[in-house]
């Protein structure tokens, strides 16, 4: 039987989960940007399998801003409590494949020595729909770091656009079934022609990364960085945040707040010394966390190549571009001295 | 953490009336970092000052905070107290829950809490405030004049006989100023020169005062106690320390007929020339306009071969020295304003009418009142013989004009030049001594004799000398059958008056001395719209300037005549001399400062700070290598004003005493 | 024009007049620093960038002297740095590319399509410039014409998708602070995080500091990857900087900015 | 509002003043026992130009229903141009305020001199009626405690 769902009725479940108290995100249209948003009614999602957000989904597993806890003045004395936990179900809708995948980067990142409850939590009641690609652009290059246009890593759910206004359900997971509680048995086979090409080998580049830490090839590539946020706030897999103390005279809290390694203030320490005091410096860095160290550390990618990057830096920089240089200079160098297999 | 002491002031009933000061006492002693909250009846007693001096000791506090009146009133006295019990005076905030509370408010619970916020936002700002040491600033003990008028004169020989070294820069060959070509002095009529030249040559003959005539003030670097000041002494030809005066050379000069500045043109000079016979120092200066061979770079060196000493040397350049002066005293002056052309003085704002219509310039017979005071000197051209310029012949009706330009809003200056009413009683009145069978006739506006005899005075002119006084305004001057045709009127007759004159004489308004706006910007003195100089405060610092170590006299100030020039001179002295009886200067440490490793250098604060206290600086490594470029305050110029701070958008501006942190401190209490 | 432009930035380098020349590539600024490398220089209708934003960083200073690609736009930003002592004009070589208008909606309006103190300028305008987009309606006068709660709730709407990453920061050729008061904790004028309050404090902060700075170029709008169009505001302020003080930044080079000075004369018909 | 809420709303004033004019115009109208509302906080700052625009903005995210700025008069700075400076600012800022839809009503620029005890009290009862009638700030006192999201829906 077919499993198929129109645009219709996928406004009919968003409305009623929002009936129910959930907390839905889907792609919304915002002035000529696609930015994944918590939805206010379903009328407002954009089912589009060719189009990306500027965005990712991974604000809504790891806000760009949170509480650990709160503190008041009583006195002299000081008193902390904890910030009540929010126990809606979230449900993030037609997101792309490559956000998705995203995800289980993150969770052993989160929990990999202890556990981030703020973020397991979120992640326990989130469930994510996918919609798989149906086109992909200059930037994208999935393919290139082993995930796809239909990749079902981290999904719950995938849908699949038939193009007629209709989209095949696939149930991945218990959550994903829950959801829909039918899966179609075939996935659409058109999906993978219209992928990305591959565009670099990531093995050849870890393995360039671990030799050229120093290399004039950083600054000639990433001289460009104007050293913003862009990259990284918008990119599914990109961590890093800093802990705050906000308030004032009467009590405040102590806050997590995204941050990015390409800030020129990210390293420095109190002493005044700056270990990467130059923009390549922290290009090479965020290239090295992606491709090198987090790899070495977790055995995959911190890089689900969806391209944000590129598409949202004010001069057009991202990865990839790098990425390719590397592995040209790599396959170069490779084919001077063969490695030993 | 901070040891804060929080010392809530009764004022007796002032406070405790309507402000529950023990509810104070207990809610601030609840206050992190305050260690202890006491309440007294009158802690700027000696008791009072006694407690919080025995609580710093007895709870090594390292703070106060003091709950009373207002900072204007007792914060020096409470960071007096902090300090002689060992609490860095400047870890000592006031909150003042008299003045802006108990006064202002009844309702005790509402004035109570807010006294217990104002204490509040002390607090927090106690807390971050950072210990300062006085600034101190070493001083040069030695003086700037700049202007050698009787207001100069006086100032460079009281400060020099007070024992300290004075430089006088004097931009015309002779020191003198506008009283050397008076003729005799209201109200007293002693002879100007009589009792001005002793001054002048005892000023030469100082050993203490180095004199620069022909110079001018070309540049001004430092700052209180510390000026570098660079003086342009103007190309003379003429070398003054081998000449004698002797007057061989002026003599001999045959280009003779030049106007002659000091007899406002009057009478002329020869291209060498001594200014006039008194002139300190004595010695000529050549007129390069005017001497054929410095026009034409040949010819003439009459006098050249005529001096004896070798003293003329045509090839003389303009040369720039450089002083170091600890203080600067300006008194560069007045002049008049240019009653014949449009908008003829340096005035800045609009472009004024000027007075056309009484012909000054046109008629040969129409003079100003300084043209006529050398009319009336023995010194002058005329040997003191009261004449027309137009024929030589003896004025029989002569007319003054008081007002001209001064408290006129439409085509002069709304000011009063204070001087002219009773230097024209004083024309008057000398004009009659000499011209026996002569009419005086004084158009006026109000006559304006407030000083000692002044009244007086003014009275002798008319009562025992005759003038008339028309209370009107001249509206027209023009040439008729020889004469010139006075119009009129007479507001108190109600009648239009006209007078055939031989002679008029306009009392033109006092304007600073050209230039008075270029010396002031060198010295960071503000000026106003006319551009007279500013003092700091208009009764209580006079004679100070927004330059902190620059000090004003004389008539750049204001228009005055000469009783208040030289008291106002002796006041700008004793300054200096205060200044000089230190061998430092210690001043508030509550200046700005520049984070210079962040400062962008985009030297916003250079161009904002209206002391010029900010300079454009070099960070530099210990071995002298530039490491980048940055803003920098000078301490012993910055005021404290932190307009700095606000224009800086990195913040790298601060103000000590009311830094950042302070004040954000400060808000962040009001919760 | 671009053989034109890759001749003169070939010959810049082979004299050694500069040592890099800092202009447009096929997907980004580019920096050649050998003649042979000119060819990569691009003039097309994405060269969007203001690449004056280069001169002032340490990274790209440190490459010696450079010759610059602006088009009449970014020149302004010029302007100002000199002003601002950021640059040294005689140190730099300004390639000025006469531009029609890269079909941005501020290239509708434009009045500096040709630089005009660049050291060299290469093409001429059209004339009429080619129209290359349909004159949008002015948002400023759009959101102007709004009452001031709605303004408010359009802001508010607006910032709460800033992130603070702060490319309307780094984009700008004005924001060039060694350390920007946003990243200063003692103390904080700003909240650090990117909540309402934090996002309000930031964007009153940058947009202020731009007041009669800014030059108009929309980088800030068109690097916002949330899409808050934060140039209204700079736009507004310099609405303001013309009206009151008769000054357009980065227009005349002998001009006195607004602030660092003051006049008498100043309006204050808003103080009671 | 309703005038029970009005009545019994207590405005938030904070008052960024300079030392030598403002304050001590406070001080004059504290010596001449002229009375005004209670709900005024002075900071005392050396000078106008010493006053940023951030701390208006701190003002108001303390809380402050109403923010007043007050210095020398023109021609009376004792800095001599500090407030001339100030007011170049504060016109520019009153129209970035505009633009944001910040109620530029809550920020009161005005000069107070020394001698002007009369006009502080003025000021102080004047301002707090119109805050008093205004209502407390709520648009941006709300706004201040909204938490970050990434539904824009949520903020309201």
């Amino acid at each position: 039987m077919s499993t198929a769902i129109s645009v219709a009725a996928l406004g009919e479940l968003i409305a009623g989960w929002i009936g129910q108290g959930k907390l839905v995100a889907a792609p919304v249209q915002v002035g000529d940007r696609l930015l994944y948003q918590a939805l206010s009614s379903a009328a407002a999602a954009v089912f589009d399998a060719r189009r990306r957000p500027a965005n990712s989904i991974k604000e809504f597993l790891f806000p760009r801003h949170e509480q650990i806890f709160r503190y008041r003045l009583e006195g002299k004395e000081i008193a902390l409590s904890d910030v009540v936990p929010e126990e809606r179900e979230q449900i993030v809708i037609a997101a792309k494949p490559c956000d998705a995948a995203a995800l289980p980067i993150l969770d052993r990142v989160f929990n990999w020595d202890c556990e981030d409850s703020f973020y397991t939590a979120r992640r326990a009641r989130t469930t994510v729909v996918t919609l798989a690609c149906a086109a992909h652009d200059d930037a994208c290059f999935c393919t290139s770091v082993g995930s796809g246009p239909a990749d079902e890593s981290g999904s719950d759910a995938m849908l699949f656009d038939r193009g007629d206004g209709q989209f095949e359900v696939k149930a991945i997971t218990e959550k994903g079934r829950a959801l829909f509680g039918v899966s179609s048995a075939e996935a659409d086979d058109g999906t993978l022609k219209r992928a990305p090409q591959t565009k670099f080998d990531p093995a050849r580049v870890a393995r360039y990364l671990e030799a050229n830490f120093e290399s004039p090839l950083w600054k000639d590539l990433t001289l460009a960085c104007l050293g913003c946020g862009a990259c990284a706030y918008t990119c599914p897999t990109c961590h890093c945040f800093d802990i705050v103390d906000e308030g004032n005279a009467a009590g405040g809290a102590r806050v997590k707040n995204w941050d990015s390694c390409q800030f020129p203030f990210f390293t420095l320490h109190a002493s005044g010394h700056n270990p990467r005091s130059a923009q390549p410096q922290r290009q090479r860095q965020r290239l090295f966390h992606k491709f090198s160290i987090y790899p070495a550390k977790f055995g995959s990618t911190l890089c689900t190549g969806c391209g944000n990057c590129e598409r949202n830096c004010p001069v057009g920089l991202g990865v990839l571009k790098v990425l390719q240089a590397i592995d040209g200079e790599a396959r170069r160098l490779d084919e001077k001295e063969p490695v030993q297999a | 953490m901070a040891r804060i002491g929080v010392f809530t002031c009764w004022c007796g009933e002032n406070i405790a009336r309507t402000v529950d000061v023990e509810q104070v006492a207990a809610a601030l002693g609840q206050l992190p970092g305050v260690h202890c909250s006491l309440d007294y009846k009158y802690m700027c007693s000696e008791p009072g000052q006694a407690l919080i001096a025995e609580k710093i000791k007895s709870e090594n506090l390292d703070a106060v905070v003091v709950a009373s009146c207002s900072p204007h009133m007792h914060l020096r006295t409470f960071r007096k107290t902090a300090a002689g019990a060992g609490v860095n005076p400047y870890r000592v905030e006031m909150a003042n829950i008299r003045e802006h509370c108990s006064w202002v408010h009844h309702d005790r619970a509402a004035a109570t809490a807010k006294a217990i916020d104002l204490i509040r936002m002390s607090v927090a700002k106690v807390l971050w405030d950072e210990p300062l040491e006085p600034i101190k600033v070493p001083v040069t003990r030695r003086a700037l004049v700049v202007g050698g008028g009787v207001a100069g004169i006086q100032a460079a020989l009281d400060i020099a006989d007070g024992g300290y070294e004075v430089v006088l820069v004097e931009r015309e060959p002779s020191i003198g100023g506008k009283m050397a070509g008076l003729s005799e002095t209201f109200p007293t009529l002693d002879c100007s020169q009589c009792i001005l030249t002793p001054r002048m040559v005892e000023v030469g003959q100082h050993p203490r005062i180095k004199l620069y005539t022909y110079s001018e003030v070309e540049q001004v670097e430092g700052y209180l106690g510390n000026f570098t000041i660079t003086i342009r002494k103007k190309a003379r030809y003429v070398d003054i320390k081998s000449c004698t005066g002797c007057g061989d050379c002026w003599n001999c000069c045959p280009i003779k007929r030049n106007p002659s500045e000091f007899d406002y043109g009057l009478g002329m000079r020869p291209a060498i020339y001594i200014p006039f016979p008194q002139a300190v120092p004595a010695r000529p200066v050549i007129d390069k306009e005017t001497c054929t061979r410095l026009k034409k770079g040949k010819g003439c060196g009459l006098c050249e071969k005529k001096c004896l000493t070798k003293s003329i040397h045509f090839d003389d350049q303009d040369e720039l020295v450089s002083e170091k002066v600890g203080a600067v005293v300006v008194a560069t002056g007045f002049k008049l304003y240019s009653i014949g052309q449009e908008g003829g003085t340096d005035l800045r704002s609009v472009a004024r009418p000027g007075y056309g219509e009484y012909g000054y310039g046109k008629f040969k017979d129409v003079v100003t009142s300084l043209q006529f005071e050398r009319l009336l000197s023995a010194s002058g051209p005329t040997g003191g013989r009261v004449v027309r310029p137009s024929d030589g012949a003896e004025p029989k009706n002569v007319v003054f004009i008081s007002c001209v330009g001064s408290r006129d809003d439409a085509k002069g200056l709304p000011y009063c030049s204070k001087i002219c009413c009773m230097y024209t009683a004083k024309h008057a009145m000398l004009y009659k001594h000499k011209v026996h069978d002569g009419q005086a006739h004084v158009f006026y506006m109000d006559i304006r004799a407030g000083g000692k005899n002044y009244e007086e005075f003014v009275r002798r002119a008319i009562e025992q000398d005759g003038a008339r006084y028309y209370r009107g305004r001249v509206s027209r001057i023009y040439e008729e059958n020889g004469k010139l045709m006075v119009r009129g009127a007479d507001t108190l007759a109600g009648a239009p008056v006209a007078i055939e004159a031989d002679l008029v004489v306009l009392a033109a308004a006092v304007v600073p001395a050209t230039g008075v706006r270029e010396l002031a910007r060198k010295l960071n003195v503000g000026y106003d719209e006319y551009g007279f100089l500013l003092e700091s405060h208009p009764k209580l610092r006079p004679v100070e300037t927004s330059a902190a170590g620059v000090f004003i006299c004389g008539a750049c100030q204001a228009p005055k005549d000469i009783p208040e020039a030289v008291a106002q001179a002796s006041a700008a002295a004793s300054k200096a001399l205060i200044m000089f009886g230190h061998e430092e200067l210690t001043r508030e440490p509550e200046v700005a400062r520049i984070d210079e490793k962040n400062c962008a250098a985009c030297f916003t604060c250079v161009r904002t700070c209206p002391y010029h206290a900010i300079d454009r600086a070099e960070v530099l490594t210990a071995r002298g290598v530039f490491v980048k470029r940055t803003a920098r305050v000078n301490p012993g110029l910055c005021m404290g004003c932190g307009t700095c701070v606000a224009v800086c958008p990195s913040k790298s501006a601060d103000l000590a005493g009311f830094t950042e942190q302070e004040i954000y401190a400060e808000v962040e209490a009001l919760v | 024009m671009t053989e034109r432009l890759r001749q003169t930035a070939r010959r810049l380098l082979e004299e050694g007049n500069v040592q890099v020349v800092i202009g447009y590539g096929a997907s980004g600024p580019v920096f050649i620093t050998r003649p042979e490398d000119a060819d990569k220089l691009e003039w097309n209708d994405r060269c969007f960038a203001n690449l004056t934003v280069y001169l002032t960083r340490k990274e790209v200073k440190a490459l010696g002297k450079a010759a610059l690609v602006v088009k009449g736009c970014d020149e302004r930003a010029l302007v100002v740095l000199e002003k601002e002592s950021q640059i040294d004009r005689a140190a730099l070589y300004v390639i000025g590319m006469a531009c029609d208008g890269l079909g941005a909606a501020k290239c509708v309006e434009c009045q500096t399509h040709v630089p005009r103190f660049a050291d060299e300028v290469i093409g001429t305008q059209a004339e009429p410039p080619a129209p290359r987009c349909a004159p949008e309606p002015n948002g400023l006068d759009r959101l102007m014409a709004k009452s001031p709660a709605e303004r408010w709730a359009f802001w508010t709407a607006e910032f709460a998708r800033c992130v603070k990453c702060y490319a309307c920061r780094q984009v700008c050729p004005l924001c060039y602070c060694e350390r920007c008061i946003a990243d200063k904790n003692r103390p904080v004028a700003i909240d650090t995080s990117a909540t309402p309050k934090g996002n309000f404090a930031w964007h009153i902060t940058r947009a202020f500091h731009l007041a009669a700075r800014c030059i108009g170029c929309g980088e800030c709008t068109r690097a916002c990857p949330a899409g808050i169009p934060l140039g209204l505001l700079n736009q507004a302020l310099a609405q303001a900087t013309e009206e009151n003080f008769g000054y357009r930044p980065g227009m005349d080079r002998e001009a006195e900015p607004v602030f660092g000075a003051w006049s008498p004369a100043d309006k204050e018909d808003f103080i009671g | 509002m309703s005038e029970a809420i009005a009545m019994s709303f207590e405005p938030k004033i904070i008052a960024y003043v300079c030392n030598w004019c403002t304050y001590l115009g406070a001080d004059l109208a504290g010596t001449n026992r002229l009375e005004y509302p209670p709900n005024v906080r002075i900071l005392r700052l050396p000078c106008t130009g010493r006053i940023d625009f951030n701390l208006i903005v701190k003002a108001f995210e303390m809380g402050a229903d109403a923010v007043l700025v007050s210095g020398c008069h023109p021609g009376d700075c004792h800095y001599t141009a500090g407030n001339y400076h100030a007011r170049r600012r504060w016109m520019l800022f009153r129209s970035l305020l505009e633009t944001l839809g910040i109620e530029t009503e809550r920020v009161h620029f005005t000069w107070i001199s020394a001698a002007e005890g009369k006009k502080f009290q003025q000021v102080i009862g004047e301002l707090t009626e119109k805050t008093r009638a205004m209502g407390p700030y709520a648009a941006y006192q709300e706004m201040c405690v909204g938490q970050a999201s990434a539904c824009p829906e949520a903020a309201k």
